[in-house]
């Protein structure tokens, strides 16, 4: 029982019982038994989770009274994670900071709105005033929340190109 | 030694995957490769020659290592600078060791022995490398544990975590893209209008007909993408040639007029 | 204590226990006393999962026992180890951290580039800002996927570099 349990928690999706047959070498009747077994056994015990029968498979998830909290946690998750395209926008803002939404366009050859719209809110970046220049446009750099999230102790710590060629080669 | 099998001993020297053992003279030369690096290969020395790691017989062990050095060579394995640097580093020890000792103070006989630094040296290493081998068979016990499968809620995070060298990756992969369109750039320079028009001509000639969709995809840049724009232009002023699309916003194929005649 | 059992299973990185109090509202000590009796409980039911400390925060896995049923069912199989050399320098870094590139080629006698970039590749190693010596070196040390890899709960957890002092000839 102790197996099954174990398969149907690394399960993508609900498990079928012909695959718990195979992988276990038992036959239906007692692992369908068991399965009733475990979940009445999550039921009675006092758990946070539940396994049941779930489009033709068993799957293990939280159980509905507690969708508050999980629903809470999910949403106040650490925020240090970025997407791929926000990730390389901030790697010209700080790379090349200060810089314009033109010259980060012209860097990454892709617009770049949404990112920085995303870092702005992350507060990773922030403007720092107006270029001088036709449309005098919004220049960007990265702010000390930026430092303190990527461990870094002042913008001359960021990783150079000799860093690197000291580890390639 | 001449008759080893060389093919047996290609091998990245420094990325193999390595224990030292071996005792036997034939089965050292298979595992000459897993030597890590130039500590490794004197420990495995000193074990062979059934020396004291504190009192090294420096000479006999210098002479045996410069046999492997000189191996390795003659095997064409590069010769890290790395096994050359300790090479030097025994060679001046074991020079050292032929002066006459100086009278020594009392209490410090040791830190006069030129050997000390290594023994350190060597002891520290293996330190590390015991350490190394419960850090395997920790992550070997962890490879037994698996975390639950993918849940609804993983997929409304499809985010990755950073660290400041993915930032640096992330830059130095725009800044590779940028010197690639840069370098496109000059190549495309040295094309010109008369070049295109050229090349246009005679491709019409050869193929007798032309899918301009096609053609436009041919191009490389922007400016060559517009050169060949005014090729084309030029060639339905100048020439005998049919624009025609077989249906709205369907493929305009540029054609001969005289093959459409003939045809 | 369900409610803890839910959210730990909802993470997909171990769970720190300040998250737990931000989100259940309760005082460090009863939910560190909840999880704890939350582990025995698993240990204790002959469960086929496991309730731990790693990587700074508690984490639901199955236990080692059931790894062959797990494999074969995932088809996986035990994951590429790392080289020697990345292993011991992984070790150099591990104890020593946090460590500059020069000082790990003092202790391993070996250029160890490659098996630094291997090891930030694989999320091992982090950079730990540059010492204030000649050349401001970048230093380096361990990562949070190196406790979860390792299966420990925090640095502390290492055995001491002494210990294998007595194992030295």
């Amino acid at each position: 029982m102790a197996a099954i349990e174990a398969l149907i928690f690394v399960s993508d999706e609900p498990l079928p019982v012909r695959v718990l047959v195979r992988i276990l070498n038992e036959d239906k009747d007692s692992i369908e038994t068991a399965l009733e077994q475990l979940s009445v056994d999550y039921e009675e015990r006092e758990s946070g989770l539940q396994i049941r029968q779930i489009g033709g498979g068993w799957q293990m998830s939280t159980k509905t009274e507690f969708h508050e909290e999980v629903r809470e946690f999910l949403k106040t998750k650490p925020s240090a994670k970025l997407s791929l395209a926000s990730l390389e926008t901030l790697a010209v803002i700080a790379y090349k900071q200060p810089v314009t939404v033109p010259e980060i366009l012209e860097i990454r050859g892709v617009q770049s709105a949404s990112s920085i719209k995303t870092l702005l809110d992350k507060r990773l970046i922030i403007s720092r005033g107006r270029k001088d220049t036709v449309g005098k446009p919004m220049q960007y750099g990265t702010s000390r929340d930026f430092l303190i999230q990527f461990g870094l102790k002042d913008l001359s710590e960021l990783p150079s190109i000799e860093d690197f060629e000291d580890l390639v080669q | 030694m001449e008759d080893l099998d060389i093919k047996q001993l290609e091998f990245d020297f420094q990325n193999v995957q390595a224990t030292i053992v071996a005792e036997s003279r034939d089965e050292l030369r298979l595992q000459l490769g897993e030597f890590a690096g130039p500590l490794d290969l004197l420990l495995y020395l000193i074990r062979r020659e059934q020396a004291n790691i504190f009192d090294i017989p420096i000479a006999r062990i210098t002479d045996k290592y410069l046999e492997y050095v000189r191996l390795m060579e003659k095997l064409d394995i590069s010769v890290a600078g790395d096994f050359l640097v300790m090479a030097a580093t025994l060679i001046e020890i074991k020079s050292r060791m032929l002066l006459p000792q100086e009278p020594s103070v009392d209490g410090e006989e040791d830190s006069d022995d030129p050997r000390k630094e290594l023994v350190d040296q060597l002891l520290e290493h293996q330190k590390f490398k015991m350490a190394a081998e419960s850090l395997w068979s920790r992550a070997t016990v962890e490879q037994a544990v698996f975390t639950r499968g993918a849940i609804e809620t993983d997929d409304n995070n499809p985010e990755i975590s950073a660290t400041v060298f993915d930032l640096f990756e992330s830059f130095q992969k725009i800044m590779d893209r940028h010197r690639d369109e840069i370098e496109m750039e000059i190549k495309r320079d040295e094309m010109s209008l008369a070049d295109m028009l050229r090349t246009m001509r005679l491709r019409l000639k050869t193929e007798k007909e032309l899918n301009l969709s096609a053609v436009f995809a041919e191009m490389h840049s922007k400016r060559e993408l517009i050169l060949a724009f005014i090729a084309i232009l030029e060639i339905v002023r100048t020439e005998s040639v049919k624009l025609f699309q077989s249906q709205i916003f369907g493929e305009i194929i540029l054609r001969l007029a005289d093959t459409e005649a003939a045809s």
